[in-house]
């Protein structure tokens, strides 16, 4: 027998030298590479196909619509890595937009203050989330579950008879273009991913999503760290929330719907496991802008949404067997 | 070498329970660990030592019972709270997280953040320094793992098991409690965790072992305590019983109350 | 109040219906009896056809319906005819003969009055319409009214389905106008969508050159409108509709005759008269 | 240690006693006793709250209104007990809806003969879903979660620009009413319930669910039997659309959604496990009635869909926190 | 009693390899069972013993080598075809689901289907058959289980390896193969078992048993294998060898090519 070094394919978003941090950053990039060719080829068969395709305007609005949801999966990265799972964000983003419609809309509050009390909405709803958890120990799915559904109908009761629509300027720079949620989009994700490989809290989310029950007898304060991890999804769903009801530049109950799968989707073709302990969040970002270049480029090529639809579903199971067959080969 | 003259009592459990509903998986026990000691704790499967274990360092609710250490009482109601009082325990098939590297297992909970802002507010690890203390410790208990930052589960059980052990040196001030260190071991593996078990008295800790194995409660331990049916049955000196003694206490064909 | 009526609108996350149930509540207030709203807070064919059967047997004296699908209702409406309840249909007809009075503004007709516009303010090029979600009838005759209007005066038409969702509209909006230079107008089937239009016309600077029209007639687009943002809108006359849908059933239920059919005309809303309407 | 009797908690709706037929009833029902009493105290409070609450027809109601969702639920039960998850079924709901009203409107098939296509569309996609899993790998949420949207995809192609409405009076009798949906809801649930107590089949979905690496040790052909649930699953989705298009006398693409969760919702609140290995059908149905009787109910009082929401949310989340309590409290 | 004159050969493994990617779990070892014989397989933690053992009852796919049934070459490619040939096997850690009865743990795979329409066209079940076949067997082989309606995870670690070994009895008509089945088993609850895996012999079953108890190889097996890194290293007659022996067979310190 000899002797294996097998590690690779199991911490492939785990940084495992800690040593040095341009050993960290290749080591980080040696193992996106795959993914980013994989991104890189479906650009090309889109820049070869399609003439319109083929300008930095073009690119630049897929890096601007991937950022929304891509800053709310960076979140939903965290609670599956910690093992947890939140269908709520959705919802999360709904009522967000809609409180800080109210607040802006409504009440002209300062703009700053706005944004903050929208975050904070996100935080709470995301601890609420988190708390039932801990003290109930009912499942995660079922509790988010609940929250979709029960959220949802907050965002509509608030939202109900309202116009929150026309926003002051200053709010509406947040979301406009692509410079200002693409930055927020690498911000977010660079620390998010810091977050969970440098530190304490990030690192004791790999050991509660790998073995809850080791990380307790541990000494780990699991339910603190839980509460804080769903914390951190709903802050990211509320950022996300914020930037699309300035882009947008109105509000509505119904925003948000099915965001929850789509972040998933992400989360999982960049490679983090649904069943908690690894992953990473660089990918997460990947997975995102490739269903956003496919919709993008089927989009000027003509091709409606039904079909749209068909290729990313086919997309998601694709790119998740490719993970599992590469795993397996080695 | 076990008791030097009037042996010090480290630890005391006191009319340990633990009850499920209508199931006594532990009733009324107590036992006490004296300094510098191994003290073997044996009985069948579901005898209730693993439950004794985890109740005595608060991974388990107690239904009754009082800890005392060096004589004073104290109140352990989570694993912290042992740790906090100098117990390091190994459990019985929940020593490590796989997906996690030896470094990041070894100091799971404890982990050293940087002494700079980073650190204070952020809890920014200091891998540099944890490395570095994993590597002397490793140097000093003879454990040959050159590639901490490797997940866990790449490696074998007996490695694995010294990783956890390791932990008890590292942590554990006082007491190491372990359950079931060389179960699914095989012979090389069992011989050097028992000889990490040993070498632990020698870093000046008292251990609390549950074994299945009668030649290793023999060979490296100086008391041993006997469960039947989730009560103590017995506790005697090694060096005053034999293997076969050990058989029939457990099996209940030697009755006998604690000694 | 001694008489009791039921209503069922659309949904109630649309500004439009919530106009219209306000209205209802306030005319049946004005006249004396207890209208329940029933309407689900979005758009289900299945839970409003429950809604109605709970009415029915609720045992309340009249019904108005607002069909999200005007087909679903036969057996509830033979139900309804056997205990004598009257029903009106507001918004969408209902084809059953116990409907005896239908208050309607045409969603073909007033999308071609949004056609028409669009075909005067353009010259040449492509429109693109942003619809409701698959084989819907309110979308499909909004999506009708424009497309035969364009098709007819030679413009090419594109139609993409969003599911009235708003992003989906901002995103459409976007990936078009990068990806095709000859779009000159854009018809949004539900107001929100026509705002998202905007806001993703304005950020790549071509919302000058762009015709959007709207429908509905929602407060936040007569804002834009007045702001010489978005073009038009279609409002459907809301505030008529329930007053008169509820005039309609208590004068069913009092054995009066009512006309079968309540026209409420659509209205093409510019920033020539969007002040009348604020 | 006095000798235990803690099965109780465990096998809570897998019939232990398989000696006589009537003791496996009495088995069942001490265990369903419960979940009963709730329903029926919900029934009650309602009773006593709303007059119009009280008549009988408003009972055959929510029997008819739970119906469809039931039947739906069902077939999540199997797919969940045997350790899968299926979040496809409401687009697979939204196909065999549109593929029959063609076959209907459009073909003019016999009733008989576009029902039969129909369950068999259900059938098919169910299999497309096991298949795919089997094959490649992927884990089910994934493997769903792009049937969800492909699946939809295709079924506003399949509709688009056609008008699906108005079938035959022979076909609207099958959803129409109480009366056939309730018997058809309690014929599926005997049915699913006798196939997992008593067959061969039903049987190893329980050992697949709670362990499937000793079924497969075992002989049991994990990857065949897997795919049947699937198609079990596909079968009552496209059964509970079937009767939903002849009760609306229209099909529409749009039909089904989140039909998933609130199958998943009902199953748990009836006590089957997310993981695989423990649950039933019978409560299932108690758990359907639940949430149809509290969305009647305050829709009764006059209480809006969005407070509907919420309290339906709540109820998900407490319905599973009762049993988690009910199993720590022994 | 090992070999009444010559031993005739049952099962032949020739040239078993099991490579993950460039990990070579087992290379190239090939064993034989004796009818009637208990064949000890032992070897350090990660050794390749139960990689071995899957890759013979067709659990894993090998990557090269052969199987022979009394000289014949057979195609064992899973689990089911191992079973059709006549062995039985309990794997570690892998023997029972909780969620199922100790009926239909027993019975998993190999049910019972009535003799009716119902049995043969809807697969339906005849308990009670299975229910009489399972009490007839525990009473034969001394198992004193009464509730097997009953979780398995309601069962204590001897009952549940009891109940595994059961269905070899059962179901294995000629071989039975075993992966430490008394791994985290207690004094007691091994002997009951090792009994068990004794009275195998007395049904007519040939053994291959997995253990790193050196005591059972000596007590209860006929010949040893020893695997070391993936390769057999050698293989004894139980008679001609003592503990020291295997131990040193076992570390590589005594270094032989296989018998
Ligand atoms: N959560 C629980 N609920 C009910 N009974 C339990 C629970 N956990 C343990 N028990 C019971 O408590 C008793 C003691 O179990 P314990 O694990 O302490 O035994 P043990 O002596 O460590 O056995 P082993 O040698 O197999 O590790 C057993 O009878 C077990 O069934
Ligand atoms: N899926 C896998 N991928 C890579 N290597 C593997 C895999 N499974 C097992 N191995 C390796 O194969 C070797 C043999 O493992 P095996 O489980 O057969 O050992 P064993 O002798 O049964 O050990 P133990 O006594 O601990 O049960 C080990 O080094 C293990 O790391
Ligand atoms: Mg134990
Ligand atoms: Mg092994």
């Amino acid at each position: 027998m000899t002797t294996t070094n097998e590690n690779s394919s199991t911490s492939i978003t785990t940084p495992t030298a800690n040593s040095g941090n341009w050993d960290a950053l290749k080591h980080q990039f040696m193992q996106i590479w795959q993914v980013l060719a994989a991104l890189a080829l479906i650009y090309m068969v889109f820049f070869i196909l399609s003439p319109p395709f083929r300008s930095v305007d073009t690119l630049l609005s897929i890096f601007g619509q991937a950022s929304i949801l891509a800053i709310l999966a960076c979140g939903t990265t965290v609670v599956l890595i910690s093992g947890g799972l939140d269908l709520s964000v959705g919802s999360i983003f709904a009522v967000v937009g809609v409180v800080v419609g109210i607040l802006l809309a409504e009440y002209n509050l300062p703009v700053i203050v706005a944004v903050g009390l929208g975050l904070l909405t996100g935080v709470a709803l995301g601890a609420l989330n988190g708390i039932l958890q801990v003290v109930t120990r009912v499942p995660a799915f079922i509790v988010t579950l609940g929250g979709l559904t029960a959220y949802k109908g907050v965002a509509e009761i608030l939202a109900s008879g309202r116009d929150l629509s026309r926003f002051p300027d200053q709010f509406q720079l947040l979301g406009s273009g692509y410079a200002v949620p693409m930055f927020i989009m690498f911000g977010v994700a660079l620390l998010t991913g810091l977050f969970l490989t440098k530190t304490r809290l990030g690192n004791h989310a790999f050991a509660i999503g790998g073995n809850e029950e080791v990380a307790r007898l541990s000494g780990v304060n699991v339910a603190k760290s839980r509460i804080y991890y769903y914390m951190i999804g709903g802050l990211m769903a509320a950022t996300a929330a914020i930037l699309e009801v300035s882009k947008l530049n109105f509000a509505m109950p119904a925003r948000g719907q099915s965001y929850e799968l789509f972040a998933i989707a992400a989360v999982v073709i960049g490679g983090t496991s649904l069943f908690g302990g690894r992953g990473g969040v660089g990918k997460t970002i990947i997975g995102m802008l490739i269903m956003q270049t496919i919709i993008v480029g089927l989009a000027y090529m003509g091709v409606g949404t039904s079909i749209q639809r068909i290729a990313i579903g086919a997309i998601i199971i694709l790119a998740v067997y490719w993970d599992v067959w590469r795993r397996q080969a080695r | 070498m076990t008791s030097a003259g009037i042996p010090k009592i480290i630890l005391e459990a006191k009319g340990i329970s633990k009850h499920y509903g209508g199931v006594k998986a532990i009733d009324d026990v107590s036992i006490d660990l004296r300094e510098g000691e191994v003290l073997a704790i044996v009985g069948d499967n579901g005898a209730g030592k693993s439950t004794l274990v985890k109740a005595i360092t608060g991974a388990l609710a107690k239904t009754s019972g009082t800890i005392f250490l060096d004589g004073k009482e104290v109140r352990i109601d989570s694993p912290t709270d042992a740790k906090a009082a100098g117990m390091e325990t190994v459990y019985q098939d929940l020593a490590l997280v796989n997906e996690l590297s030896i470094t990041k297992n070894v100091f799971l909970g404890r982990e050293i953040v940087r002494k700079d802002i980073l650190g204070r507010i952020f809890g920014a690890l200091d891998f540099k320094t944890m490395d570095a203390e994993i590597r002397t410790l490793f140097e000093k208990l003879d454990i040959r793992i050159a590639d901490i930052y490797r997940d866990a589960q790449s490696f074998s059980g007996g490695q694995r098991q010294a990783v956890a052990l390791s932990k008890t040196v590292m942590f554990g001030k006082r007491i190491a409690i372990l359950d079931e260190p060389t179960a699914a071991l095989g012979v090389r593996e069992s011989k050097m965790a028992m000889d990490l078990v040993r070498s632990l008295k020698d870093h000046g800790l008292s251990v609390i072992m549950i074994t299945h194995n009668m030649q290793h409660v023999l060979n490296y331990c100086d008391r041993v305590a006997v469960l039947r049916l989730g009560q103590l049955s017995a506790v005697r000196d090694v060096k005053d019983v034999d293997g076969d003694t050990l058989v029939g206490l457990i099996t209940g064909t030697i009755d006998t109350k604690a000694a | 109040a001694d008489l009791k009526i039921a209503y069922t609108g659309y949904s109630t996350d649309n500004t439009f219906w919530i106009g219209v149930a306000n209205s209802a509540a306030a005319t049946a207030k004005e006249m004396g009896v207890e209208l329940i709203d029933m309407t689900a807070s979005s758009p289900d064919a299945a839970a409003q056809k429950d809604a109605v059967d709970r009415a029915i047997n609720m045992g309340v004296d009249g019904i108005i319906i607002g069909a999200v699908d005007n087909r679903a209702f036969d057996a509830s409406l033979d139900m309804a005819a056997k205990k004598g309840i009257p029903v009106v249909a507001v918004d969408t007809g209902i084809e059953h003969e116990h409907v005896k009075s239908l208050v309607q503004t045409d969603n073909l007709a007033a999308a071609g009055l949004a056609g028409d516009y669009i075909v005067s303010k353009i010259d040449g090029g492509t429109v693109l319409i942003l619809g409701g979600s698959a084989g819907h009838q309110t979308g499909n005759a909004r999506r009708d009214g424009v497309l035969n209007a364009a098709e007819a005066a030679g413009h090419e038409v594109i139609f993409q389905i969003c599911d009235w969702q708003d992003a989906c509209a901002y995103e459409t909006t976007i990936n078009f106008l990068q990806s095709n230079p000859d779009i000159r107008a854009i018809f949004g089937a539900w107001d929100p969508g026509a705002l998202a239009a905007v806001s993703a016309a304005n950020e790549l600077g071509k919302l000058d050159d762009l015709v959007i029209v709207g429908f509905d007639g929602n407060p936040a687009n007569l804002a834009s409108i007045e702001a010489n943002e978005q073009s038009a809108t279609i409002k459907q006359d809301n505030v008529r509709m329930g007053a008169e849908a509820v005039a309609n059933v208590i004068g069913l239920i009092k054995g009066e005759e009512v006309p079968a059919f309540t026209p409420i005309d659509g209205i093409l809303i510019t920033s020539d008269n969007v002040a009348e309407f604020k």
